[in-house]
Parts: structure tokens; C-alpha cells; sequence
């Protein structure tokens, strides 16, 4: 899928399902709307979730995905339509109530207490007891187990806080298999995980569903939609266009139901071009525990990916270059070496680093939107002592356009953007710092097609108006797609750099494990 | 792809939840004016207000420093001590100087005044940052460490200024501009500042981030030790202003000077909008804040309700039901 | 070597502020003067942490003798019996303990007395009516004291007590009072502070307020600064009661005397708060004492 | 993919960082015994210790308490003075009982104290969840209820127990059983089950992760209102239990009673390693904390070399410099 065909009409003609004479649904939504204040969210969704089968929901960033599965496991109470279990009307006013009625909701975004440990995490409420007393070994032993089954190995003492957002995710998947549901909604369970977690989290769906159990899954993986789904939802702007057959549907066409409009291509084209001069070199930079003795340099108008499996420690190598945690190594900017004292510095001498953590690093979420995108450029905006509110205004407006940042007023904070509006607002903030070297952390972890492919354009253009580019990703895909060069880490080391013809995910994922065996077939379907 | 028409149309409900916060303290003082005026109609008398609102400068003054420091994710515990440290030391430095300079000694003691809570407050700020003790009981610590001092320099007595200079001092307390007294006056200036610094400045927004979230905050390049050391310098600033106007009410710094005014302080901030765990600040409501507390201990000497004994606690159920009735009435 | 220990509340407003500076004073006269004395002061900030030096000190070292002036008489009494019972000679300053009988020697002014003296002028001086004002400390058994002796020496007069309310023996307190006192009352004839620390606010606010109806604001407990008024003829401030802090030197001063000198001493010794007036201030007034 | 072996293997360096928090109040207090012994070898005399540590159980009973408050995410600054309110009514219904029970009347007022500190709790507790007001705020209204209350109640003087249940109830303080004084038996009791409840029983881990993500709890099932509640009426319950040991020691009730212990108890709690933000709480450390605290102040009376007025300083130093050690020990 490294190309979307632009074929040449909107309407697809694909039959949808129509209640045929299946099992009793687990649940059923009927009409379902959901409006936030003056925002209408959701209108009129109805969605029958029959057991054992795999129903997907797609849409946009912002389709309204998220919000209607918090409908429909108590995290938020619809203000139109009624839900449906067993013939009867019901109504979840707690979470606790839609989990005693078999329904759980792995969140999209990552909801852990910080400051306990793994094993807390995942039996929070509903702890195994043992005359009467919390049973900390069985809990620490099944934690271990259950974690395993994941391919998640941190230790159930760890605390939550110390653990990669990987093994977060992993460990809020694992929440929600503890229990026998008769429903497991999963958004976006694979954002955050790399190739090997992901094949482990789709056989543990598919036994689910072998075992009677329902699954709603949402993805903007639509590779793994096509592998799993018996049915595919289609949202767009919060209304419903349709429930189709999952098997019949080619990516192409769930993008274009998605989307509702021709797609241009998904990766640019790919243009000959002359490299610059050596921008960005790196020497033997090491991070204590993480990253060990990493050299690379990366040229002018260069796009550089960073491939690596979960932990092979790209976030912390870069962390590391841009001060953002302490490191040792020479690195070099134009030839000129940099002293690090911390990340700002990084940012003045040129470095900008655009963070994985979106909403726990990347924006003040309680904030609005103007706040946000100068905040890490307010010297180089406002020159002198005070703000320019109007400048501050303007900046905005332009961002706006320039990013097609998508939203309902100017006024609204981050937090109330959807994923893929956040992370061009990210962009447009770190590039309002004037960097000459991008460092774009997970560009389009949790963004749907439309919104991934501008940002691949962003990125080209960036490289274009002559900046260095470096992408960090776990989706192999996209550095295949839009890279020059990769580089694959492992244990905190290069394990080897793949270019032109040997760009493919199986060098890659070659590269990125230890022992050489890859069981990633994915390479086949491009 | 183009951007939604009705995106430039701003949105008036998110307006008018911003202003709610902002609004509230002054919803309250308004409610406590016209409770007062039932009470006892001399409440509204000009006198009386001037003289509350008048008190109410040195919590006001030293409460917007409070708010920088409270809005960047800090507390200060130290702030009454070290009122009461700087006073003895603006005293003695004065009283040193007056024979040699007369009432110049009382310009140059302001200076120094200045010069040590910048001092004191960058103390507790590095105590707190470089230090990385829990705000609570660095300040605590430190709160110590000034009430001793000024005990130690008063002998546990009093500092008294120098006859020479208190007549010439006696108008930064008493005097008035135009009708209005000099404390007054030099709060709404204070406030008038700290508003431009924290709404129209940069340091302000990085205050916020910081507050709000330390992460996003480094991530983007803002020096979360810097910008929390340069609050608590501030709030050191504020309370050498502090210090200075109080120094002509009494004449004196004793050891009692300022105790417990850090509660009134953070309560006062709190009353304004300001939340404790950190994030936006409200210089204005904070003020409203510290005239509120003023207010309602004036407005327990001057109803007749209430037994002596019973005061403070009354004043507690006061500040509770006010906070209640904020919060509810949004 | 004889060992004396010295507990009193710690220094944290004028009047005990005096104490402190007295305490320190005879005990560094005393161990210079009496080599094989030594006499440990130790202050302490509440009865509770009093309760907890009295046994450091008396687990510490064997004490010979104890002086102490406690900061309330009901929690003291137990511990200072236990210290008692341990063979030190026990001195009592000031707050009697709950059990007579343990106090070896009792040295106090007498708090009923400062009101009621107080009360006295007051009476005389308004020919028996007016309104007053009245400003306590805090709640605790001296306040209680002086404020008993006023208003039983008031009873049966014409001057009626408009306001009585809590100023916690600061000055700043004291100050806003007496403002919301000006404010509540159009005609007050006199106020009282039950102690100077609070007068010095009350005077402040007077001035302020060019109110020319308060004929009278006296204080008590002897400090300088209202003394060196006294001394000075001021109208408003004629008199002043003394609660001498400096109570406490005597007291040590006589039990260092009856521990190594042939003075057996014990018993009751009651100062009493004669009015200080012109004629006699100059005996009360010592500019050097920080109180 | 298969999964790199070494992944398997836990990381042994984060396991050692959790046991430094716990162990770090325990090293402070050893260095603080062993400069005590520099300084005066009497301090650790049996007496001595003995002393310090049965004097140390109040502060360490309610501290148990407040660090489910705190560990919760909430904080409770009236403690001082609910124990002194405390402390009164039950003076005040022993003695009452006493004329028709004697002894009995006892038992009878201890179990009227467990009583009353578990509404106070309550009350705190549904102040801060129900009404949503930062506790803060709320627990310093109700710290001026209680003290204006004990002061109402004693007329603001005192309130002694009556002579005759005197000898009966000295045991509680002064008794022993094994050489071991009662206070600080019943302290390591309360301690003993507050650790089972906070660690090993479910509301432990309700309290931690109140307190460490609201959400998170809320989304778990965990009603936080009652979880926070709950950990305020627990305080309740605590101070009731200090103030029963309280009561033989001094035999009556001021309004001075337990002031600023809350500053006392929130210092011994943040020293043991419970971070006043919230999250997993360390009785053992609090506890240790305790006695710390109780420690320096008697340092300060056995040496010699600190000016009385300095002893507050000093006691602030010492504490800023114990944080210090602990935070940059790790
Ligand atoms: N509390 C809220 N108040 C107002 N608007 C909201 C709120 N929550 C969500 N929205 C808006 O509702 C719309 C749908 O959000 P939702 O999170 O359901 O989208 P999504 O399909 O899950 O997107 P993504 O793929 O990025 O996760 C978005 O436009 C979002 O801004
Ligand atoms: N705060 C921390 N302290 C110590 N180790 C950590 C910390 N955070 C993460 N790690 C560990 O560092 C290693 C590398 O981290 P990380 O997962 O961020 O690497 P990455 O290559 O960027 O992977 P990802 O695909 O998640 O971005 C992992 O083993 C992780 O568990
Ligand atoms: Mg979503
Ligand atoms: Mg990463």
C-alpha cells in the first residue's frame, strides 16, 4: 500500500450487511448520538456486535471512533439512542457497570497510575485476595504470566512510570484479558507497538474470538483491519456511512469510505535529489543503560529513519542528542561541535525534537491552541520581554492553514483536538523554533491515512526548504515509504543502515532482531 | 483540504467558562459587601473600607508573589518569617544609616529590602529545584530558619526604627494619593505588574507550563529549575514590598511579626482561582482573595453575633461556604 | 557541681521574650560568679514540648534544682511532680501548679492583680463610667487571670465593656482590632490591652484614626517602651502595671542561694503590679532588656 | 519476531530504587543517633531514648493516619486541633461519668473519642469530596472550627480530668508492660494494622491509586470520593487514638492543645518517603519520620551549643539537610 491508486469516483459500490439471521448481538447501539456541550460528536450510530465475531470500526482522526465506544462501555452516557443487551434496554452510568455486563474497553490513550507498579496497574480493583488479604505473590506470578503472553517482559514490580509507553500499552491490553468479557473493545491497541507485539496481540484476538468473544476493534492500521475483520464500520464526522463485510473490502476502499473523497497518493513521490553536506553528526553517544557508543550523521536535505524494535532505545538516543536526558558523545551541527547543557540549547543551536508522547510530553492538553505552538519558540516569537498577542494570533491562523489543522473554533484547548490535528500541532510548534534538524519521533503513531500522508508531505518539505530529517518509527512501512536511508538499532546499538534496493521490512526486521529469524510476512503484501 | 468556514468564529460558551473563574472571587466580595451592610450599615462607611483594604495590602502584595510560585507547581510556607526577618533587617540596616544619612537611610533600606527577599526568595527557590525537597517542607524548613533569625536579632524583643526616621517613613503606611492610601495604591501596582508578567510576558507562560506540566514544559526548551527559582524570587520581592509598607504601621519588627500570614496568604490565592496543584494564575482574583479575608475578619468584630471564642471558627465556615458557593454556582 | 535547670516558654513575643533575656542573664552571672553551679536554660514553644525537656533534662543529668515557670499549670503538674519525686527542689515561677504542695518555692505576680489595678485607675480616672474596649492575648490561664480581675473590679461601675475580643498578644492583631473597634464604636472612652505588645498596635491605630474621644489605652506587664511613656508624662498612657519578667532572675537568684548559700528558702513570694506612675517608673524602666 | 532473551530478566536496578525510599528515613534516624552520641552520650541512655520515643507516639499515631490522607492525594491540616477538641469532650464525658462509673468511665470516654474523631474525619473527608474544595482550604476552615470549639468548651481556659480518674488512666502513658511505656506499644500497634491495611488489604491499593491518577481509579472501579473519604476518617480515628494517650500526660485540655502539631505530622509523613502529591504510602517510614523529628528537638535541649532563639532554625537546617541526604543518597 506505499501508493493510493486515485481512481476516479467517490461512491463504492460494496453491499453492506443487513441483519442477517446471526446470534443473538452481545449489544446493540440504536441511534446512538452523543453532542459535548455545543459540539455534536456522534450522530445516530447503530451497530448490532454479534459473539465470536471481529467487527472493526474505522474512520478519520476525529470520526468519532473513540467517543462511541465510550458510549458504549459506560465511560460517557449517550445523549441520543439507546443501548441494547439481551432485548432489553440498558444503561451504563459507571465503567464497573458495563465490566460486570461482560464489557471492556482497552483505551486509546494509556490510563495507568504512574507511581504504582505493573502488577498494581493491572489488578487495580478487583485485587486476588487471599483470607481476606491482598495475594501479592499469585498477583505478581499471573501478572507475570499474563504479561508474557503479550511478549511483555518488565518486571510486574516495576513501576509504571519507569516502563516504555510499549510496555504501558501492553500492560492496559493485559487489564483487559485478566477477566472472561463477553465484549473487548480495542482502540487503537497497536499504535504503539512494534511488528512482533502486534502478530502476539492479533493471535490473542483471533483465539478470543474463537472462544465466543465479541471484539470491536478500532485501528488506523488498516493492514491489520483486512486480516482480522468480519465486519468494518465506516465513520466519518461522527455519522455512520456503513457496516460492510470485512472480507471483500481492500484497504484502498476502506481508506476512500473513510476518507469519503479520492486520496492522492499516500508516500510523495520520490525525487532524485543532491544530497548536502554532513548536517547533524553523531559520535559514540551513549545514555547510561539505553544506548551504547551510537555513531551516524545524517546530510542536508536528507530523510533519515530510525528503525528498532520496542526498546532497542532510539527515543532515549535522541533524547540524549537534544539534552533531553544526560549523555555522553561529540555531536556535531555544520561541523560545529555542540555542548548540551540541555534541550534548550539543543533547541537554539537548531535540533528540534518532536516527542512520541503526544499528550504527556507534547502539549499542555488544559491549554489552548496559541499557548501551545509558541511555547517552545517564545524567544525566538516574542524578541523582546513581552507577548505579541496578535503576532501569537496570526502564527496561529497560519498554522491553521499551513498544517490543516483541523477544528471547531481557534478557541478550543489541545486536548480536545483528536490525535492526528495534535501531532501537526506539535509540528507546527517545533517548527516554529526555525530548526535546521527535525527529529520526528513516531510521526503518525495514531493518525489515520489522510492525515499520515500529509504528514509525510510535511516532512518532504521540510527536506526540500533544505532541513535534515530523522524518523523514528516503528511502522516499517512508512520509513520504506518515505525515507532516503534507515538506520536499525537494537540494544542500544546500530545493528547496520539499509539504503535503495535493500529497503524492504524483511533486511529491516532481519536487522532489528537478534537471532535473524523474522516471521513478519507483511513484506508480501506491499 | 481547506479549513472549516466557521473556524474563525469564536466560540462564546468557552469564553464564558474562562471568565467564571475570574469572576467568582469578585461574585464573592460583592456577596460579603452586602452581607456586611445588613450586618451593620457602618461596614460600607469609607473609613472602615479604606482601613480593610488598606490591611489587606500586605497578604494582597505578598500573595501575588504567591501566585507565581503556586501558579509554577511551588509553595511557600516561609513567606510570614520572612516578612518579619526582612522588616528587622530593613530596621536595622535603616537605623545604622540614619545618623550618617537622615531620611535618605529610608530609600537606601527599601533597596536593601528589596536586595534581601530577592535573596531569601532565590534561597527557598534553589532549596526546591536544584535541592528537589518536596516545596512544603524545604519552606518549612527555611520558615524556621527566618523566625529564628529575627528572634536572634530581636533578642526575642523588639526592633524599633529610629525616632529620626519614622515621621518621615510614617506615609508609605499612612499617607494617601488623592484620597486613596499609599498601600492601596502600591498593591494595585504590584498586581498591575504581575498581571503583565503572567498574562503579557513570556516568563508568565512558561509559569504556566511548568505549573501545568513539567515534561511538556522541558520538552519544549523551558528550564523548569530556572523558571520555578525565578517565581520564588519573586515571591521574595513581593514580600521585601510587603515588608517595606509595613514597617511605617508599627514601627517595629518583633518576632511575632507575621506569623501565620503564609495561611492566609495561600488561602487567599486559592480564593482567587489559583489551584494549588499549579497552572494558571489569577493576580486579581488572588487580590479580591486577600480583601475577602480581610473583610471577613473585620466582619466578625463588627457583628455582634458572635462569642470571642468562636471567631475563627466561624471565619472557617465562612471561607468554606464561600469556596462551596464557588464552586457550585458554575 | 550543682546543676539547675531553667525551663521556660520560649521567646516568642515580648513578655516571655523578657523572660528569656532574664533567665540568661542570672545564669550567666550565676555560673560565672559560683563555680561549682551550673545553671542550664531551656526554652521551650508549647506545654507539651515543655513536658518533653523537663524529662530530657531530668533524664540528662541529676538535677539539683529546678526553676520553671510553665506554660500552663494543669498539663505541667505530673511532670514537674515526677522531677519532684526524684529529689530536685523545685521552684514555681509565676503559673502555680495545680498541686501546692510540690513547689518547693512559688515566685508570681499576681495576674488578677494587673487587672484589677488596671480596672482600678480606670474606675478612678473616668469617675466610674464610660465605655471601654478590652483586647486579650490568647486563650490561656494569664489572659483569663487579668481578664477576671478586670471585669470583677468593673463590676458594680458604670463603665461597660463594649467589645471584648481575641488579639493573640500582637501588635499587628491588635492593630486591626482596635481599627474595627473604631469603626464599630462612634464613642469609646477607654481601651485595654492585657499587654503592651498589643498596646503598641492600639496606639497606632488611635493615632491613625485622629480619634480625640479615647482618653485612656493602657496596657500592663511593664515593657520599655510604655514605661519610657509613662516616664514621659503621655496622657493617654499615664500608668502601666508591671508583670516584671524579670521575676524569673529572682527566682533563680534565690534558688541558687538556698541550694549552696545558707538561706533556706521556701514558701510563697507574691509580687505584686502596683501602678507605675511618674513618680516611680524609673525603678521598672530598663532600656537595656529587649522587652 | 521472537522476543530478545535478555529482555526476560529483570531489571535488578529498579527493585534496589524502591527499597532506598523505605530504607532512607531508617538511615537518617541512625545518623541522627549516632551524631546524638557525638554530641552527648547521655542521649542514648535508655531513659533518654525511652523518653524521646513515647513522646514521639502522638505525632507518630496521627502521622500513621495522615499518610493514608496524603497517600490518598489529600492532605489534613486540622489534626492539631481536632486533637485538642478531642482531647476536651472526652475530658469533659469522663468527667461527667465519672461521679456514677467511676473508673469505668474511662473505657467509656475512649470509646466517645474514637467516636468523635471518626466524625471529624468524616466531616473533613465529605468537605473535601462532596464539596470539591481543595483540602487545603477546607481542613484549615475546620483546624479554625475545632480550635474555636476546645476554646468555647474550656471558656479559653482549661479543662482537667477529674482527680479521681487521674490515677486510674496514668497507666496509658506512663505504664509499661515489659520495660516497653504503653505509648509506644499502642503506636507500633496502630502502625502494625495501618500497614496491613495499606499493603496488604484492598482499600491500601484503592488509597494509592486515588491518589497516584483519579482517572485511573475512576476508570478501575474505585469510587474516589469514598476511597478519599474514607482515608480522612481513618485520620479521624488516629487523632482520637493519640488523643487518648495524650490525655494522662498533661491530665487536661487547652486551646493551645496540639497546636501546629499538623505541620509536625505532615513533615514526618513527607520525611518517610510518602510524596505529598499523592501515591504509595510508607507507614513504617512515617513512623521513623516521627521519631526523627522527635529526636532533633531533643538534640537541641541535650547540647549546649545552639542560642535558644536559634533553636527553631536549627531544627529547620537539620531537616532541609536530612532531605537532601535521602534525595541525593539514591
Ligand atoms: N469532551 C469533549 N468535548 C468536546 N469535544 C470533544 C470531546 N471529546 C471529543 N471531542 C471531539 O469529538 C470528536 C471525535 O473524537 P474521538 O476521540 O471520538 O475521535 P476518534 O475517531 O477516536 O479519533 P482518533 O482516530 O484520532 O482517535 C473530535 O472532533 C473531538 O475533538
Ligand atoms: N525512565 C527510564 N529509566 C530506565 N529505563 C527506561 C526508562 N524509560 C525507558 N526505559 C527503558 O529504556 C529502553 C529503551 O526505551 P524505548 O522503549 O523508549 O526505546 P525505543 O527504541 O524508542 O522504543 P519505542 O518503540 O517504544 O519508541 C527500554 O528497555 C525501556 O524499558
Ligand atoms: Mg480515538
Ligand atoms: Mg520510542
Amino acid at each position: 500500500m506505499s501508493t493510493m491508486s486515485s481512481a476516479g469516483r467517490t461512491r463504492i459500490e460494496i453491499a453492506q450487511v443487513h441483519g442477517a439471521a446471526a446470534p443473538a448481538p452481545v449489544l446493540r447501539a440504536i441511534g446512538l448520538g452523543k453532542v459535548y456541550g455545543t459540539v455534536t460528536v456522534l450522530t445516530d450510530i447503530s451497530l448490532d456486535i454479534l459473539p465470536g465475531e471481529i467487527h472493526a470500526v474505522i474512520g478519520e482522526n476525529g470520526a468519532g471512533k473513540s467517543t462511541f465506544m465510550r458510549l458504549l462501555s459506560g465511560y460517557a452516557a449517550p445523549s441520543a439512542g439507546t443501548l441494547e443487551m439481551n432485548g432489553a434496554a440498558t444503561a451504563f452510568s459507571k465503567p464497573e457497570q458495563a465490566q460486570k455486563a461482560g464489557i471492556v474497553l482497552v483505551h486509546q490513550e494509556i490510563l495507568l497510575a504512574d507511581g504504582l507498579s505493573v502488577a498494581e496497574n493491572l489488578f487495580l480493583g478487583r485485587e486476588l485476595m487471599r483470607h481476606g488479604i491482598v495475594d501479592d505473590r499469585s498477583m505478581l506470578r499471573l501478572a507475570a504470566e499474563k504479561l508474557a503472553e503479550l511478549g511483555c517482559f518488565v518486571s510486574p514490580r516495576a513501576l509504571v512510570r519507569t516502563i516504555s509507553l510499549a510496555d504501558r500499552q501492553l500492560v492496559q491490553i493485559a487489564r483487559a484479558l485478566l477477566d472472561d468479557y463477553r465484549l473487548v473493545i480495542f482502540d487503537e491497541p497497536t499504535a504503539v507497538l512494534t511488528g512482533g507485539e502486534v502478530e502476539r496481540l492479533l493471535s490473542i484476538i483471533l483465539r478470543l474470538k474463537e472462544r465466543g468473544i465479541a471484539i470491536l476493534y478500532i485501528s488506523h492500521r488498516l493492514d491489520e483491519v483486512q486480516r482480522l475483520a468480519d465486519k468494518v464500520t465506516v465513520l466519518r464526522d461522527g455519522k455512520m456511512i456503513g457496516t460492510y463485510p470485512g472480507r471483500n473490502l481492500s484497504q484502498l476502499d476502506m481508506a476512500k469510505l473513510m476518507v469519503g473523497r479520492d486520496l492522492a497518493a499516500m508516500y510523495p513521490e520520490r525525487k532524485p535529489k543532491a544530497l548536502g553536506e554532513a548536517m547533524l553528526e553523531v559520535r559514540d553517544v551513549s545514555v547510561a543503560g539505553c544506548v551504547h557508543d551510537v555513531s551516524f550523521s545524517a546530510r542536508k536535505g536528507e530523510i533519515l529513519g530510525f528503525a528498532g524494535m520496542i526498546g532497542a532505545g532510539r527515543t532515549e538516543l535522541f533524547e540524549g542528542i537534544t539534552g533531553l536526558c544526560p549523555s555522553t558523545g561529540t555531536i556535531l551541527l555544520e561541523g560545529r561541535p555542540l555542548v548540551l547543557r540541555g534541550p534548550r540549547a539543543a533547541m537554539d543551536a537548531g535540533i528540534g525534537y518532536l516527542t512520541e508522547d503526544r499528550k504527556g510530553k507534547g502539549l499542555l492538553l488544559n491549554e489552548r491552541l496559541a499557548p501551545n505552538l509558541t511555547l517552545a519558540a517564545l524567544n525566538r516569537f516574542h524578541p523582546g520581554l513581552m507577548m505579541h498577542r496578535r503576532r501569537e494570533q496570526a502564527a496561529l491562523s497560519e498554522a491553521v492553514s499551513d498544517y490543516d489543522i483541523r477544528l471547531k473554533s481557534l478557541g478550543v484547548n489541545a486536548g480536545h483536538l483528536s490525535g492526528g490535528n495534535q501531532q501537526k500541532l506539535l509540528l507546527a510548534k517545533i517548527l516554529l523554533t526555525q530548526p535546521s534538524v527535525v527529529i520526528i519521533d513516531e510521526p503518525t503513531r495514531g493518525i489515520d491515512i489522510a492525515n499520515k500522508a500529509q504528514i509525510y508531505a510535511f516532512i518532504h518539505q521540510l527536506v526540500e526548504e533544505g532541513r535534515t530529517c530523522i524518523v523514528i518509527s516503528s511502522e516499517m512501512q512508512e520509513l520504506i515509504g518515505i525515507c532516503d536511508r534507515i538506520l536499525v538499532m537494537r540494544q542500544g546499538r546500530i545493528a547496520g543502515e539499509v539504503t535503495g534496493e535493500r529497503m524492504t521490512e524483511h533486511d529491516i526486521a532481519l536487522l532489528a532482531t537478534t537471532d535473524g529469524t523474522v516471521a513478519l510476512d507483511e513484506g508480501g503484501r506491499r | 483540504m481547506t479549513v472549516m468556514t466557521d473556524m474563525a468564529v469564536p466560540r462564546p460558551q468557552r469564553d464564558w467558562n474562562f471568565s467564571w473563574t475570574d469572576v467568582g472571587p469578585f461574585l464573592a466580595l460583592v456577596a460579603l459587601l452586602m452581607i456586611g451592610f445588613a450586618i451593620n450599615p457602618d461596614f460600607l462607611s469609607g473609613t472602615n473600607l479604606a482601613n480593610v483594604i488598606t490591611r489587606s495590602a500586605f497578604i494582597a502584595i505578598i500573595a501575588v508573589g504567591a501566585t507565581f510560585v503556586i501558579s509554577s507547581g511551588g509553595l511557600d510556607l516561609s513567606v510570614g518569617s520572612m516578612a518579619a526577618f526582612i522588616t528587622g533587617i530593613t530596621i536595622m540596616f535603616m537605623n545604622a544609616m540614619a545618623p550618617a544619612w537622615g531620611a535618605m537611610a529610608i530609600p537606601m533600606g527599601m533597596a536593601v529590602a528589596i536586595g534581601v527577599g530577592l535573596l531569601c526568595g532565590l534561597m527557598n527557590g534553589l532549596i526546591v529545584t536544584v535541592g528537589k525537597i518536596e516545596p512544603f517542607i524545604a519552606t518549612l524548613g527555611t520558615m524556621g530558619i527566618f523566625r529564628a533569625l529575627i528572634t536572634y536579632m530581636s533578642d526575642g524583643g523588639t526592633i524599633p526604627i529610629d525616632r529620626t526616621l519614622r515621621d518621615a517613613y510614617r506615609p508609605v503606611y499612612f499617607g494617601t494619593v488623592g484620597g486613596i492610601p499609599y498601600p492601596i495604591l502600591i498593591s494595585i501596582a504590584v498586581a498591575a505588574v504581575a498581571s503583565i508578567a503572567l498574562y503579557k510576558m513570556k516568563y508568565g507562560r512558561k509559569c504556566a507550563a511548568v505549573g501545568a506540566n513539567e515534561d511538556v514544559a522541558r520538552y519544549s526548551g523551558i528550564s523548569v529549575i530556572s523558571t520555578r527559582t525565578i517565581a520564588y524570587a519573586i515571591q521574595g520581592a513581593c514580600v521585601a514590598i510587603a515588608a517595606i509598607c509595613y514597617v511605617p504601621r508599627l514601627g517595629a519588627a518583633t518576632p511575632t511579626t507575621g506569623v501565620l500570614w503564609e495561611l492566609q496568604v495561600i488561602t487567599a490565592v486559592v480564593i482567587g482561582g489559583t489551584a494549588l496543584r499549579g497552572g494558571k494564575g489569577h493576580i486579581w482574583g488572588t487580590v479580591a482573595g486577600a480583601v475577602i479575608l480581610e473583610l471577613i475578619a473585620n466582619l466578625m468584630v463588627l457583628s455582634d453575633f458572635v462569642s470571642e471564642y468562636l471567631v475563627a471558627g466561624v471565619q472557617g465556615v465562612i471561607i468554606i461556604i464561600a469556596m462551596l458557593i464557588q464552586r457550585f454556582s458554575k | 557541681k550543682k546543676v539547675v535547670a531553667v525551663s521556660i516558654p520560649a521567646a516568642d513575643h515580648g513578655w516571655t521574650a523578657g523572660i528569656v533575656y532574664h533567665a540568661q542573664a542570672a545564669a550567666k552571672e550565676i555560673n560565672a560568679a559560683f563555680p561549682n553551679v551550673d545553671v542550664v536554660v531551656k526554652t521551650s514553644p508549647s506545654a507539651t514540648a515543655q513536658v518533653s525537656a523537663l524529662e530530657d533534662l531530668s533524664a540528662g543529668r541529676k538535677l539539683d534544682a529546678l526553676v520553671i515557670l510553665p506554660h500552663t499549670s494543669e498539663e505541667l503538674t505530673t511532670p514537674v511532680k515526677a522531677v519532684k519525686d526524684a529529689g530536685t527542689f523545685v521552684t514555681v515561677v509565676d503559673r502555680g501548679l495545680n498541686d501546692p504542695s510540690i513547689q518547693d518555692l512559688y515566685l508570681a505576680g499576681d495576674n488578677i492583680a494587673v487587672g484589677r489595678n488596671t480596672a482600678k485607675y480606670m474606675i478612678d480616672k473616668l469617675g466610674g463610667k464610660g465605655n471601654l474596649v478590652v483586647l486579650r492575648g490568647i486563650p490561656t490561664v494569664i489572659d483569663d487571670e487579668r481578664i477576671k480581675g478586670f471585669q470583677d473590679a468593673i463590676k458594680g461601675t458604670e463603665l461597660k465593656v463594649l467589645d471584648i475580643q481575641y488579639a493573640n498578644w500582637n501588635s499587628d492583631d491588635a492593630f486591626k482590632l482596635m481599627q474595627d473597634y473604631l469603626a464599630k464604636y462612634p464613642q469609646i472612652d477607654a481601651v485595654w490591652a492585657n499587654d503592651d505588645d498589643m498596646l503598641l498596635g492600639v496606639l497606632e491605630a488611635v493615632k491613625e484614626s485622629g480619634r480625640k474621644d479615647i482618653k485612656l489605652a493602657l496596657g500592663g506587664n511593664g515593657m520599655k517602651d510604655i514605661v519610657k511613656k509613662v516616664i514621659d508624662g503621655d496622657a493617654m498612657t499615664p500608668v502601666e502595671t508591671p508583670y516584671p519578667p524579670a521575676m524569673i532572675k529572682t527566682a533563680i537568684y534565690m534558688t541558687v542561694a538556698n541550694l549552696i548559700g545558707q538561706a533556706p528558702i521556701r514558701g510563697n513570694v507574691k509580687l505584686d503590679a502596683p501602678l507605675i506612675t511618674q513618680e516611680n517608673a524609673q525603678e521598672y524602666y530598663f532600656p537595656d532588656s529587649p522587652f
